[in-house]
């Protein structure tokens, strides 16, 4: 690929790669994000080609690998444009069925066709569908319409014209004013304000900067910063770039954990086509500033996604946080003044520059602006990343966007901001989700993970799941994080296993406290939040736990047991043919019994039984 | 990461008291140590040495010039007074054992109890409140003095001159005798 | 030099000193575990942590980590400091119930009873001692492995150094004092750490009085003449002291 | 040099000590040095000895020179030792007779037990050892050039060459 020369080349390559997106007639863009290719995206993708190869349509038909759409709940998710019909559950066999319809405009095969899952109605039209017609897609606008490895498709959609602008049009501290206008703030949980973030960096002294891309999303049921480097990994670059411009630093380090191997492979090639078009390297499009970025790999490590921690990572000891004071925007990485911000900020970076702050900041509520991805996940019906205006409330994110609970549920909870974050019970539902409003309700924003909890979902449960990956993530190198998570574990086990009092909440409250208040880091100092939020919201369940040996959900499994109802049961022997135990005996044709001295809880015979004979309580 | 460059010239600066002995006054009471002892909690920081187990010598810190002690420390625990002794900082001390291995001298020593190293700091309070070390002032025998190098040596010059003198009016006499 | 405030008294400190420093020149007493005058601030142990008020903003903060800066009101011994404190104490003890410091600090913080299962531990895991093995002896012999519960100090793959110099720095900076060192004969052995090290016997008396490799090292880093360093000190005493006795007479 | 000689064995001297004694044991570092009844190891030996016999030792002293009253009395008034002499309640000394007689002196407050028995002067050296070579009037001995042998004269007389306890450490009771 040629090197560009200035901005002329650019606008060139951009009229290049446009006319040759109009020549193709039909587009069919396959997601090939994380769960459609799970899914078997690649072989749809694969037997799409051969497809079109059979009806003889090379030049008019194009199939696409692009990232995430969003819509996981549906995977493999196969897009075809003009008019963008949507075909959910491809499998390889549909392809020429695909490819028909896609060419010919209609119908869309019954076994593909998306149905409202509350109305069963027939919607063709991606847009249509109320997973996506709530959203406010800005990142992710042209998630379906980017081949991450196709310079081109990102050109086509106005790449690179931010970086341009900037390095062309503005100086850095009208860069920097531009980000602080709108008001952006940090997408990794914390937010704090981007431009007052740059403008310390940009203060301090230092003869060099340096700009880092946290890419160590670890918390669980997060994927939007994958999705984001997966699908386009040149809007963060370019992001960084002009991040580097406003403060001053020549150097960038994108820090991707090593359990993203696509991202890592997608951000790495796009790097090396960005540096080969002279978009990173020395005197980018003739303008004189010079940014270049490497990728560093974590190991892993929940902890390296904090910033001192992450630096200590970058310099090669083991990632363990570091005091603040001197914060990383005055000694950072090799002492020098850098500057950290994570994958969805960075993105945004280059849509505030294109479009100015105004239209950045119209969206939000009060001093949240712009629009966040959310992983919707859990019990929920419609699963998958979603793109909102900040300040949306739960209950549309959950009910309108989410589309509500499974059949015959009903939703209690949503977990926000991962293992930092907290619970909010559905009676607080109308919460706006920003930054402070969910501080208020004693959760977090985090980096975006919603875990949506129904009636089947035990608290007690999910604050033991929550501590058991913090024990594990712990680094271990203050004592009320390395100690306290555990011990609170234990006591939650205590609870879990019906041998809890009233002294164990108030012994939880008292470590909770120590362990939030004393800690080093982030880790630690949020460590307790699944916890006290739980037993602030849902005191009831421990209660139930702890006074009644009941766990109302059903989950506990200390707490339940496992019996036949002899009206329901046929004596089909399925259940005592799944029972690893061998505890279920009964004659064939007559009600089966458990015994339950040597019953373990498992719950093979409760899915093995048609006929719903087998009780769990 | 050990070895910090010498840099700093010794030779400049206000003239330095140091202490000084005279061997053939010690008598090896051990007074000295008594002393130091009772100045330093109970922890003496200097020596008699029996050279061959008979003639008691002395045995306290030189606090050398560019001192090895103060160049090997790690932890830069060990540094130099405005007085020009060379001295441990206690609550600095990691307990290395360096100097220790280091001294050209074998003075320092190390307390297990403590937990850091010890060696003579001249009686840094008593000196500075215009007293002589606690070892010079107990010496029964004033066989230790406390002295610019000059003064002592000017001390040292007389000495040594009587005992030419000395000597020099046997001689004389003895010659005159094998003349006559 | 910076003056703050710390439990309602002004103190002057010179910068660039923490908040530990002025608060023990005020003579007021923060406890601390993993701190030690003559190694870089750590803030592991957490029980220093004091109450920073910056421009109407309160953080909990190590003090010993902490820079002083101007306008700072800090205070040391409040409700929730104590309740860190005691809390924080009470772990260390069921992390280690058999280490007689640790239980004498918890009692000094109010720790009555130990309300969990004991680890057995008898580490702190402070990191004294990495830190001065790593920063100031500039041998890293050992470091910290694993991590959260199983974080431990140990050698590289738990084997016997081959960069340990049995200075013993690790054991005397110990606040639990866990690591022995042991010599046996012409061995020196710290056991903890699975190293065992050739002592040097003194070229005069034959007693073995410091470890090769200590000697070796410092025989390429001072100047001390090569052949007081095989001798041990009593008899380096010895020979400078004839010396001294048939030179001053 | 002064020559001495133990008066007493260590049963002896301890049967003059009560369980509640704050007791100091005391040297001089000089002439008893040579006699083999003081300085730094008879001094450890007997006062580990004794503490690990159940007596209450307060305080080892060593004064190099403890016929000169100004070195003995500096002990009772230095800040270090003030505390110490004021609490304890008996000295045992290992010294020659003009030591002990110089501590009576000072510490009149404290029992002194008499532990020794000064016999004359005599003259050391590496391959004898001590002699005594210029007998005290009340012995009835003639001086001598080549001297008496301590052993000897501490059969003769009833005496005992020291030290009190061998430089070995004492077991526990």
């Amino acid at each position: 690929m040629s090197r560009l020369a200035g901005v002329t080349d650019l606008d060139a390559r951009r009229k290049q790669a446009l006319e040759a997106h109009e020549a193709a007639a039909t587009v069919i863009a396959v997601c090939d994000g994380p769960g459609c290719n799970a899914a078997g995206s690649a072989k749809v993708a694969a037997a799409l080609r051969r497809a079109v190869a059979d009806a003889g349509l090379e030049g008019s038909v194009q199939i696409k690998t692009t990232g995430c759409h969003g819509f996981c709940q549906c995977a493999p998710v196969v897009v075809a444009y003009g008019d963008g019909l949507f075909f959910r559950g491809a499998t390889p066999d549909q392809a020429p069925a695909i490819v028909e319809a896609a060419v010919n405009g209609q119908p869309i095969p019954e076994s593909v066709l998306y149905r409202h899952p509350a109305t069963n109605e027939p919607i063709a039209l991606e847009r249509d569908i109320p997973f996506y017609a709530h959203q406010e897609r800005r990142l992710l606008k042209h998630a379906s319409h980017i081949d991450p490895l196709q310079v081109a498709d990102y050109l086509a959609v106005d790449g690179y014209a931010a970086l341009a602008r900037a390095l062309t049009e503005m100086t850095p501290e009208a860069v920097l004013e531009e980000v602080k206008q709108s008001a952006l703030r940090g997408r990794g949980g914390a937010g704090f304000p981007t431009g007052m973030k740059w403008e310390l960096c940009r203060r301090a002294e230092g003869d060099q900067k340096y700009v880092i891309c946290n890419a160590d999303e670890g918390d669980p049921g997060a994927f939007m910063d994958r999705a984001l480097l997966e699908g386009n990994p040149h809007s963060v670059i370019e992001g960084m770039a002009i991040g580097g411009y406003a403060i001053g630093a020549s150097r960038g380090i994108m820090y991707i954990r090593a359990e993203y191997p696509l991202a890592v492979r997608n951000a790495a090639l796009a790097i090396e086509v960005a540096r080969e078009m002279g978009l990173l390297g020395e005197d980018i499009l003739g303008t004189g500033f010079s940014f270049d970025l490497d990728i560093v790999t974590g190991a892993g490590a929940f902890v390296c996604g904090e910033e001192t921690a992450l630096i200590a990572s970058i310099e090669g000891f083991a990632g363990e946080p570091r005091p603040r004071p001197p914060f990383p925007a005055q000694r950072g990485l090799f002492g020098k003044p850098t500057n950290i911000n994570n994958v969805e900020t960075w993105a945004n970076i280059p849509l505030i520059i294109r479009h100015g702050a105004a239209w950045f900041s119209e969206i939000g509520y009060e001093r949240s602006r712009g629009t966040k991805i959310f992983s919707l996940v859990g019990e929920v019906q419609n699963t998958g990343l979603v793109e909102v205006p900040v300040g949306m409330t739960l209950n549309e994110i959950v009910f309108e966007v989410g589309g509500g609970p499974k059949p015959g549920r009903t939703i209690k909870a949503v977990q926000t901001g991962g293992p930092s974050g907290g619970c909010i019970p559905a009676s607080l539902f109308d919460v706006r989700v920003d930054y402070e409003s969910l501080a208020q309700v004693g959760s977090i924003m985090g980096s975006g993970g919603l875990i949506v909890m129904d009636d089947r979902t035990c608290i007690v449960d999910v604050a033991r799941y929550y501590l058991r990956f913090l024990k594990s993530e712990s680094c271990g190198k203050c004592t009320p994080c390395r100690e306290g998570v555990p011990r609170m574990l234990e006591v939650l086990d205590r609870i879990a296993s019906g041998e809890g009092s009233d002294a164990d909440i108030d012994l939880l409250g008292q470590l909770g406290r120590t362990v939030k208040g004393a800690s080093l880091c982030g880790l630690g100092q949020t460590a307790a939040n699944p916890v006290l939020s739980s037993i602030r919201h849902f005191r009831h369940e421990f209660d139930a736990h702890i006074h009644e040996k009941r766990c109302p959900a059903a989950v506990c499994t200390a707490l339940i047991t496992f019996h036949i109802d002899a009206e329901k049961c046929t004596g089909c022997t399925a259940c005592a043919r799944a029972c690893p135990q061998q505890c279920i005996t009964g004659e064939r044709k007559q009600p089966h019994v458990i015994d339950p001295e040597r019953c373990i809880k498992c719950g093979a015979c409760l899915d093995a039984c048609r006929f719903d004979a087998v009780v769990k309580e | 990461m050990l070895l910090r460059p010498l840099e700093r010239s010794s030779n400049e600066g206000p003239e330095l008291k140091r202490v000084y002995l005279v061997p053939n006054r010690c008598l090896g009471c051990e007074e000295c140590i008594e002393a130091c002892k009772r100045e330093h909690d109970w922890v003496a920081c200097n020596y008699i040495e029996w050279v061959n187990r008979i003639y008691p010598v002395q045995m306290v810190c030189n606090h050398c010039a560019e001192a090895p002690c103060e160049l090997i420390c790690p932890a830069g625990a060990i540094h130099r007074t405005e007085t020009g002794a060379v001295v441990v900082e206690d609550d600095k001390c990691i307990g290395c054992t360096l100097c220790n291995i280091v001294c050209p001298f074998g003075i320092p020593k190390f307390s297990e109890e403590d937990r850091h190293a010890i060696k003579c700091d001249q009686c840094a309070e008593r000196v500075a409140a215009g007293k002589e070390p606690a070892c010079v002032e107990a010496c029964p025998m004033k066989a230790l003095t406390f002295a610019e190098v000059e003064d002592y040596e000017a001390e040292r010059r007389e000495r040594t001159a009587r005992r030419i003198l000395e000597v020099g009016t046997c001689l004389r006499r003895f010659v005159a005798k094998k003349e006559s | 030099m910076i003056r703050i405030e710390i439990d309602g008294n002004a103190v002057e400190v010179a910068e660039g000193s923490t908040v530990l420093e002025a608060a023990r020149k005020l003579g007021i007493d923060i406890p601390t575990l993993c701190h030690h005058a003559g190694l870089t601030p750590y803030g592991a142990c957490r029980l220093c942590v004091v109450e920073v008020e910056q421009r109407g903003r309160k953080r909990i903060e190590s003090s010993c980590t902490r820079p002083v800066e101007p306008d700072m009101v800090v205070r040391t011994d409040t409700d929730d400091l104590r309740e860190y404190r005691r809390t924080t104490a009470e772990l260390l003890v069921a992390q280690c119930p058999d280490s007689k410091p640790i239980r004498e600090l918890a009692e000094r913080l109010g720790v009555q009873n130990v309300r969990f299962e004991g680890r057995g531990m008898e580490c702190i895991l402070c990191g004294l001692c990495t830190r001065a093995c790593q920063q100031k002896i500039g041998t890293p012999a050992i470091s910290f492995i694993h991590r959260g519960v199983d974080r431990k100090v140990a050698t590289p793959f738990e084997i016997q150094s081959d960069v340990c110099i049995g200075c013993g720095a690790c054991a005397r900076v110990c606040p639990t004092g866990c690591i022995a060192i042991e010599d046996m004969g012409n061995k020196r052995v710290l056991r903890v750490f699975n190293t065992e090290l050739e002592l040097q016997a003194c070229s005069e008396c034959g007693a073995y009085f410091a470890p090769q490799r200590m000697i070796d090292r410092l025989k390429t880093e001072t100047e001390v003449t090569e052949g007081l360093l095989t001798r041990c000190p009593a008899c380096r005493r010895q020979a400078i002291g004839a010396v001294l006795r048939q030179a001053m007479r | 040099m002064v020559v001495s000689l133990l008066k007493l064995t260590y049963n002896e001297l301890v049967e003059q000590l009560n369980d509640d004694d704050r007791i100091v044991v005391w040297t001089c570092n000089d002439c008893v040095r040579y006699c083999g009844l003081g300085g730094r190891d008879p001094l450890d030996a007997l006062a580990d000895r004794l503490e690990a016999d159940g007596y209450n030792v307060i305080h080892r002293e060593l004064c190099g020179i403890s016929c000169n009253r100004g070195l003995v009395r500096n002990r009772q008034t230095h800040p270090a030792t003030k505390p110490i002499y004021q609490d304890a309640t008996v000295i045992i000394p290992l010294v020659c007779r003009e030591g002990l007689e110089t501590l009576a002196f000072v510490f009149k407050k404290q029992r002194i037990i008499d532990t020794v028995e000064t016999l004359g002067l005599g003259v050391y050296s590496e391959e004898t050892g001590m002699r005594l070579n210029v007998p005290l009037e009340e012995t009835g001995l003639e001086p001598s050039i080549d001297g008496y042998d301590l052993a000897e004269l501490a059969e003769q007389r009833g005496l005992h060459t020291g030290p009190f306890v061998a430089g070995q450490k004492a077991k526990a009771k």
